[in-house]
């Protein structure tokens, strides 16, 4: 980080921190004041590309499933869900309820393992003043432990469903190749029940963190369902009124590139520009359907109305939904029947396999048209961090306002903090942002 | 002028020379000399024209070459019994090697030009000596390629 | 003092290249040995865990992702310089991952699909291991790492003991565990027999082929098994070519299979201004 | 038949073979579930008929059957309900009797003591249920193999003994079975406690031992009628017709080894994908290898035995590199193992025709058509194997403390070791220690010298496990097993002129033959050492031998492969030492230890100096493991050399001395 270069009359800032640290992935910050004014601010994110969207073309739907989950080793499971329903719709399979329930399960693991590692070892620290939980651990050994408890709950139900936490191998279209058997499941409910009490404590701990200040109302758009908290199905909807099929995204929403990016922006048709996806747009617009125990959370922590208008708050969303996957999760468990037809047999036909669902960090679409012999010819695939970007930035700025009163080093790492309460998947996104703010 | 008895009894003990008719060993021995020197003595130098052939008797040469930055290494050392000096007789008749005399040698050397006039001149002097002389070369080349093996060379130790 | 451990306390990097953060997060994901690890390490670098900094000397460096862009060259020369012992951990790193598949395809045309501006984009036209760069020490396979074996490499590390990584077929993995083969008993199409072992053989054991994420085994018979896939299962070539271009297909014999038989190919994304079947379908 | 042979007054039930109606085999099985034992037996699981724990006859698979055939399984629906009506599945009962993982040992460090726990043996009581013929057969060989002696596999021999075998006889058989060929079946003769021979609607049953007269005067059984007899008698007679006679066993041992260089050796491996199933789907396989573990401190290790494969890359690796590194040479090896040198080692084929290998081969590679095409002919019988009893179980091993250490060149040091097991009191010339540290893989070293109350070991630090040994200090601990292998024959020296050639650290076990001789010089001839070394500072023991040399009427020649302008001794392989001597070879005898390479050409060199192969002696370096010949690691043709090892004749090793990759 530099320093401050003050000179006669010019009082000039600038923020920047080469490598951001504690995110998922490649990117750095970068924010220049000059006398109360924002010159620049720019959220780079330097990852390189991997061209996936290229990668599956010519691949068969089952192969698309394992190569997708390879853009992301903290929700592999989320590539793959939207994926597979992809196909599914497509392809006019009908799975199994017990599957469709198994589905949900897994996705609840992924959401604690993710949850749990941003909430404690990513951004806590941020609240608490260190550099990292495992400096964190020498003061709060138990709040590390007890996140790791969670954490390894998330991981053991994943790897009962799909063989190992990361990159599992079960998911295929018309169900899964292997569903567990009722044993399997059983002996690791102890386990998720203590992780049940865990999160509940953790929305306590992250409801009684010190919030920075900060005021907006962001447009928030996520997947909500008539009975169901979103994980891998119900519609598009956003604050301000759009309502769609989660295959038709590309209805209200498109990609763009702007020079010196990397790869592209999401953007509504409407001109409006930016909105949020995540744990935050998620808890505004389908608290309705929250577990009655994370509803209860929520209630208690007293911070439905913050998460809407604070990003750092978007810590204490992230908890109420840590609380909602292990309830939800411990329901799936104790109502489990292995499917009688645990891989139903499909056709494959042309067309677009379009589908959206609820990754950790928010909305998560794919789009993929296959053509006569069942292969990929193009595909299309939009993470919640490219949608999130703009919004990023707009917060930077509006940040930028609440710290240039700070020490430098103190506002630097403020903006960062900020940064993370986006909990951004750049291997996800692969984009370079360049924003520039002309001089209004 | 050289006692020839004594130089027939002393190739005779000779791994290279025993075996061989006394009419071709007198032949030999009457185009060869004794030859004596101190350890340490440059016999012939690597690279240079090879000009005498001989058989040690007793004492040892070694062979060496030169290796930049490694200095002389010594490649083999020449036992009683053996011959040297082969470059004499095989074209492009330059020494393969420095010869260095390590003990005091004795030896049964012969001229460059005395031997390769004898052996023009008699095919059974050529044809009892040339096979010797290529056993001798394989002998060395044999045992080249087992020294090329560096067959107690430590194992190769990875990071592991 | 009998053993020769890496150092008292070693100082340990965990950096990244082209590749989704799966393996690292392998660490973290060591719930129950983490905080004990990092009394034995001092983790000096590791950016996705920690602000705290290091740019070495690094007494282990691990490296997750591929080679695949011209700044990287350099950074990873720099980085060996900077390590006593460097482990590539992941198929990225050990093979050039999934990535490498463009290197089959035409740089260009990808970047010129995926992108209105091509000409932005920085990217090397191939995905590579970093053991075509600089030499490796020690290497963990698959995609992700296996966490059994990341901790075996540690506790090895800590004694001075060759880790035990055995580089025996999966098959093997899958015969101690009892599992009936799915090739022979189903007819899928495994390559457990030319995948190095690691992972436990999951995927059979999930009633699924190995997809070869761990990588050929010592002279893996890639060539055998294809012609016995192509011949016994009567399979088209491409589709035998495809069961090598995965994770891995970039390490040889697998790439030789997929250069033979084919099995990628590059294609078009549709650009944002609408593809042949039209900008908007919705079918709810 | 069986029955009679029982001691016990026959009941009047007894009297000829007797009926057990199916609906009445769950009172079979709860007899031994009474008797407090857990039932393996057949169950459809995963597309398969495997053997798992079964509680009741619920989970036999009634009425199903199996299609077999190379390199393909399917299951498929019977048109009865026999409840054994299909051939031998993917599971061999070895998963019960050798389990494929067993922990070994713990050891511990602490500070500079080590110690070594055996794990202990927990052998369960059970009952196998439908065992085959080819299948009681390779109970049989593992045995012989693992229990059979002179060593034995403790874990083995308790479990064995904690079993009751139910046999079924074969009613039907499987396009891949010849057990025929290997004169194991299909009839159930021996080795079973009760058989069953399934009917339409019940079975015949027999015992085979007292346990099984006892569990039959328990049973609900009448008098079988002829006709059922009869009928049991003829299935299984069908069985044998079907199965006809697919490879001539007879003179295939001889017939086999004289084929080492058939062509088809690399037929095979193009098509031979080296996974090693075939070898851990055989029921007879018994190759392993130790796998070592520690925890963060390197204070806690744990040893454990999991299956190995002949077809594994790292199975015959030394520091030089694998002595099988083509995958025709695996497939040969393990080819001529099952149906040649097992004979050689143990009595009996290594194969009992179950067909298990040709069914889960992957690429369905049939092991009758490369016998009959690679050994289509007859001949001889085989020799005996030379077997050298020593030292106990694998797992086991006794501290040692370091006395003293000596470098002896660069990277190699010679450890003096005491209070070591009082068996190397008793050890010999030649013979070689099992040597460990917790968390390191045991290895294989030569006693370099035996002390009064211990031994001496002279070790190059070339890998991690070496260069811990390497490093040890005085008062350090190290674990111990052995003396292992045989001796140089030094019976055979007396009176006559004795030749060692050695290079390296190759004098260390030619070490203790020297000093043998000193102390008793006179009733040997001549004594010459060859001794050759890679440089001046690679020549071990330097004072020893200008002693030998100088007052111990030993003939030291010693020759460096390279040297500088100092040295002013010999240079040149050390062949050439002695390759022209004028010497009497009528009354000489040869011990040779060097890297493989040498050895050949010291052995050529001597017998091209009339030095009789019989008389040429050679110690071998292989991988070992175990160090008693139960690991398979170390197997060299029909010898496994550590146990029939190290030290042979070249005329014992014949033209696999040398050879590529056996």
């Amino acid at each position: 980080m530099h320093g401050t270069e003050a000179q006669k009359g010019v009082d000039e800032r600038l923020y920047d921190v080469g490598e951001l640290t504690r995110v998922e992935g490649e990117g750095s910050l970068r924010l220049r004041v000059r006398n109360g004014k924002v010159l620049e601010a720019r959220f780079g994110i330097f990852e390189t590309p991997r061209y996936f969207e290229q990668l599956v073309v010519g691949r068969t739907p089952d192969e698309v499933i394992d190569i997708v989950a390879r853009i992301c080793g903290i929700c592999p499971v989320a590539y793959q869900m939207s994926a597979v329903h992809g196909f599914e719709d497509l392809f006019g399979v009908r799975i199994d309820p017990a599957v469709r329930a198994l589905r949900r399960l897994l996705y609840c693991g992924e959401w604690i393992e993710s949850h749990a590692l941003h909430v404690y070892l990513l951004h806590a620290p941020d609240f608490l003043g260190y550099e990292s939980a495992i400096a964190m651990a020498a003061d709060h050994r138990p709040l590390v432990e007890q996140a790791l408890r969670m954490k390894k709950a998330g991981n053991q139900l994943i790897r009962i469903l799909g063989g190992r936490s990361i990159h599992p191998v079960s998911v295929r279209v018309g169900g899964f190749s292997r569903v567990p058997k009722r044993r399997e499941l059983e002996d690791h409910r102890a386990a998720m029940a203590a992780g049940l009490e865990l999160a509940q404590a953790t929305v306590r701990l992250t409801a009684g963190l010190p919030m920075p200040a900060f005021t907006r109302e962001p447009r928030v758009v996520s997947l909500r369902h008539a009975a169901e908290y979103p994980f891998n199905d119900g519609r598009i909807v956003s604050s301000d009124g759009i309502d769609l099929a989660p295959s038709e995204w590309r209805s209200a929403f498109e990609e763009h590139q702007v020079e010196g990016t990397n790869a592209l922006h999401a953007r509504t048709l409407d001109g409006k520009g930016a909105y949020l996806v995540g744990p935050a747009a998620r808890v505004v617009l389908a608290a309705g359907q929250l577990h009655p125990l994370a509803k209860e959370a929520l209630e208690e922590s007293g911070q439905s109305d913050l998460i809407r208008t604070n990003i750092y708050a978007s810590i204490v969303a992230r908890s109420v939904e840590l609380v909602h996957a292990f309830a939800e999760a411990l329901d799936i468990i104790d109502a489990y029947r292995p499917p009688t037809d645990p891989l139903v047999p499909w056709t494959s036909r042309p067309g677009v396999a379009a589908w959206a669902t609820e990754a950790p960090r928010g909305l998560l679409f794919h789009r993929y048209e296959v053509d006569e012999m069942g292969r990929i010819r193009a595909a299309q695939i939009v993470p919640p961090t490219s949608q999130n970007q703009a919004a990023i930035e707009k917060d930077l700025i509006t940040a930028a306002a609440g710290v240039l009163d700070l020490p430098h080093a103190e506002a630097t790492v403020r903006l960062e903090q900020m940064i993370r309460s986006y909990d951004p998947c750049i291997s996800c996104a692969t984009h370079f942002l360049d924003l520039r703010i002309d001089e209004a | 002028m050289q006692d020839q008895g004594s130089i027939v009894a002393a190739l005779n003990s000779t791994w290279f020379a025993s075996g061989l008719d006394p009419e071709t060993q007198t032949r030999l021995a009457s185009i060869a000399r004794t030859f004596h020197a101190e350890p340490g003595e440059v016999l012939f130098q690597e690279g240079e024209p090879s000009t005498t052939f001989g058989v040690v008797i007793r004492g040892r040469i070694a062979l060496r070459t030169l290796v930049p930055e490694r200095g002389e290494i010594t490649i083999l050392t020449i036992e009683p019994g053996d011959i040297f000096g082969w470059s004499t007789l095989i074209p492009p008749n330059r020494s393969t090697s420095t010869g260095v005399a390590i003990e005091p040698l004795e030896a049964i050397v012969f001229d460059n030009a005395g031997l390769k006039a004898a052996i023009r001149s008699d095919v059974n002097l050529a044809a009892a000596i040339y096979p010797r002389i290529v056993v001798a070369v394989a002998r060395r080349l044999n045992a080249t390629r087992l020294q090329l093996l560096d067959l107690f060379a430590k194992e190769e130790v990875r990071s592991w | 003092m009998t053993h020769a451990p890496v150092a008292a306390r070693p100082r340990v990097g965990v950096v990244k290249f082209a590749s989704c953060d799966g393996c690292q997060l392998t660490l973290l994901n060591l719930e129950d040995e983490l905080l004990s690890i990092v009394e034995h390490f001092e983790i000096v670098d590791f950016p996705e865990a920690s602000s705290s900094r290091s740019a070495g000397p690094y007494d282990v460096l691990f490296v997750e992702g591929s080679v695949s862009e011209p700044a990287h060259v350099e950074r990873i020369v720099e980085l060996r310089r900077r390590a006593r012992f460097l482990v590539t951990i992941g198929a990225c790193a050990t093979a050039g991952g999934i990535q490498a598949l463009r290197n089959w395809g035409d740089h260009d045309a990808f970047r010129a699909s995926v992108y209105a501006h091509p000409e932005f984009i920085h990217s090397l036209a191939k995905s590579t291991p970093i053991a075509e760069h600089v030499p490796v020490d020690a290497e963990l396979r698959g995609c992700p790492i296996d966490p059994g074996q990341l901790v075996e490499l540690l506790t090895a590390l800590t004694t001075g003991r060759r880790p035990q990584l055995r580089d025996e077929s999966v098959c093997m993995e899958c015969k101690r565990r009892g599992v009936v083969c799915v090739m022979v008993s189903k007819g899928i199409p495994c390559l457990g027999q030319v995948t190095q072992t690691g992972c436990g053989a999951i995927c059979p054991r999930y009633g699924r082929g190995c997809y070869g994420c761990f990588g050929p085994r010592e002279q893996a018979n890639a060539a055998g098994l294809a012609r016995h896939l192509q011949a016994a299962g009567d399979r088209p070539q491409e589709e035998v070519g495809r069961l090598f271009a995965g994770f891995t297909a970039y390490s040889e014999p697998f790439r030789s299979m997929v250069t033979d038989l084919g099995g990628t190919r590059t294609g078009r994304r549709e650009t944002v201004d609408g593809g042949p079947l039209g900008d908007n379908d919705a079918r709810h | 038949m069986v029955m009679t042979s029982s001691g016990r007054g026959p009941k009047p039930i007894a009297e000829g073979p007797a009926f057990l109606a199916r609906a009445d085999l769950q009172v079979l099985l709860d007899l031994l579930r009474e008797d407090g034992r857990t039932l393996i037996g057949p169950t459809l699981d995963a597309g398969a008929i495997v053997y798992d724990e079964i509680a009741s006859v619920e989970d036999l698979p009634r009425g199903w059957g199996d299609e077999q055939g190379p390199g393909r399984y399917r299951v498929r629906r019977r048109s009865d309900e026999r409840l054994f009506g299909y051939v031998v599945g993917p599971t061999s009962w070895k998963k019960w009797t050798f389990p494929s993982l067993i922990p070994l040992t713990k050891g511990t460090r602490d500070g500079h003591r080590v110690s070594f726990e055996p794990a202990p043996i927990d052998a369960p009581k059970l009952a196998f249920l439908g065992v085959r013929a080819c299948e009681l057969a390779a109970l049989g060989v593992q045995d012989r193999v693992l229990a059979g002696g002179p060593f034995t596999d403790p874990d083995f021999v308790a479990r064995r003994a904690g079993i009751i075998v139910v046999a079924v006889q074969c009613t039907t058989s499987a396009p891949t079975c010849f057990c025929t060929s290997m004169g194991t079946g299909p009839e159930v003769t021996s080795g079973y406690d009760l058989s069953l021979t399934e009917l339409d609607d019940g079975f015949l049953v027999a015992a085979g031992s007292r346990v099984g007269r006892d569990l039959l005067e328990r049973l609900p059984l009448r008098p079988a009628s002829a006709t059922e007899q009869y009928g049991a008698a003829a299935v299984v007679a069908n069985v044998r017709a079907r199965i006809g006679d697919p490879v001539t066993a007879d003179g295939l041992h001889d017939r086999l080894l004289a084929q080492l260089d058939h062509p088809r050796w690399a037929q095979v491996a193009e098509r031979c994908i080296t996974c090693g199933n075939c070898t851990l789907v055989c029921p007879t396989c018994f190759c392993t290898t130790v796998s070592q573990s520690t925890d963060l401190t390197g204070d806690h290790a744990l040893s454990e035995r999991i299956w190995d494969s002949c077809f594994s890359p790292g199975f015959a690796k030394v520091a030089g590199g694998s002595f099988r590194s083509r995958p025709r040479d695996r497939y040969r090896q393990w080819l001529t193992h099952k149906f040649a040198t097992w004979l050689d080692q143990f009595g009996t084929f290594g194969c009992t025709g179950c067909g298990r290998c040709i069914t889960w081969c992957p690429v369905g590679i049939d092991v009758r058509e490369e016998l009959n095409a690679i050994a289509p002919a007859v001949s001889l019988a085989p020799e005996a194997a030379i077997v050298e009893p020593v030292a106990a179980a694998p797992n086991d091993f006794v501290a040692a403390r370091v006395l003293a250490t000596r470098p002896e060149t660069p990277g190699t040091v010679t450890l003096s070791l005491t209070g070591t097991d009082p068996a190397f009191a008793r050890g010999s010339t030649g013979q070689f220690a099992m040597v460990a540290l917790p968390g390191f893989p045991p290895l294989p070293i030569s006693i370099s010298r035996f002390l009064p109350d211990g031994i001496e070991l002279t070790i190059r630090g070339a890998g991690p496990a070496t260069k811990a040994l390497a490093g040890l200090q005085i008062g350090d601990q190290v674990g111990l097993r052995g003396p292992l292998g045989n001796n140089w024959p030094l019976d055979r020296a007396v009176g006559r002129d004795l030749v060692i050639v050695t290079g390296g650290i190759g004098l260390a076990p030619l070490r203790p033959v020297i000093h043998a001789i000193i102390a008793d010089r006179r009733r040997y001839g001549d004594v010459k050492l060859f001794y050759g070394a890679r440089t001046p500072v690679d020549l071990h023991y330097r004072d020893e031998l200008e002693r030998w040399s100088k007052q111990d009427g030993i003939d030291v020649s010693l020759t460096v492969d390279r040297a500088g302008p100092e040295w002013h001794g010999r240079v040149g392989v050390v062949t050439q030492l002695f390759d022209q001597a004028v010497w009497d070879a009528s009354n000489m005898i040869a011990f040779v230890c060097g890297p493989e390479r040498m050895m050949q050409a010291t052995a050529t060199t001597l017998a091209g100096r009339g030095v009789p192969a019989s008389r040429i002696y050679v110690t071998l370096e292989r991988h070992m493991e175990c160090g008693i010949g139960l690991c398979g690691h170390c197997q060299m043709g029909k010898y496994f050399v550590c146990r029939d090892g190290p030290v042979f004749s070249i005329a014992q090793l014949g033209d696999n001395f040398g050879r590529e990759g056996i």
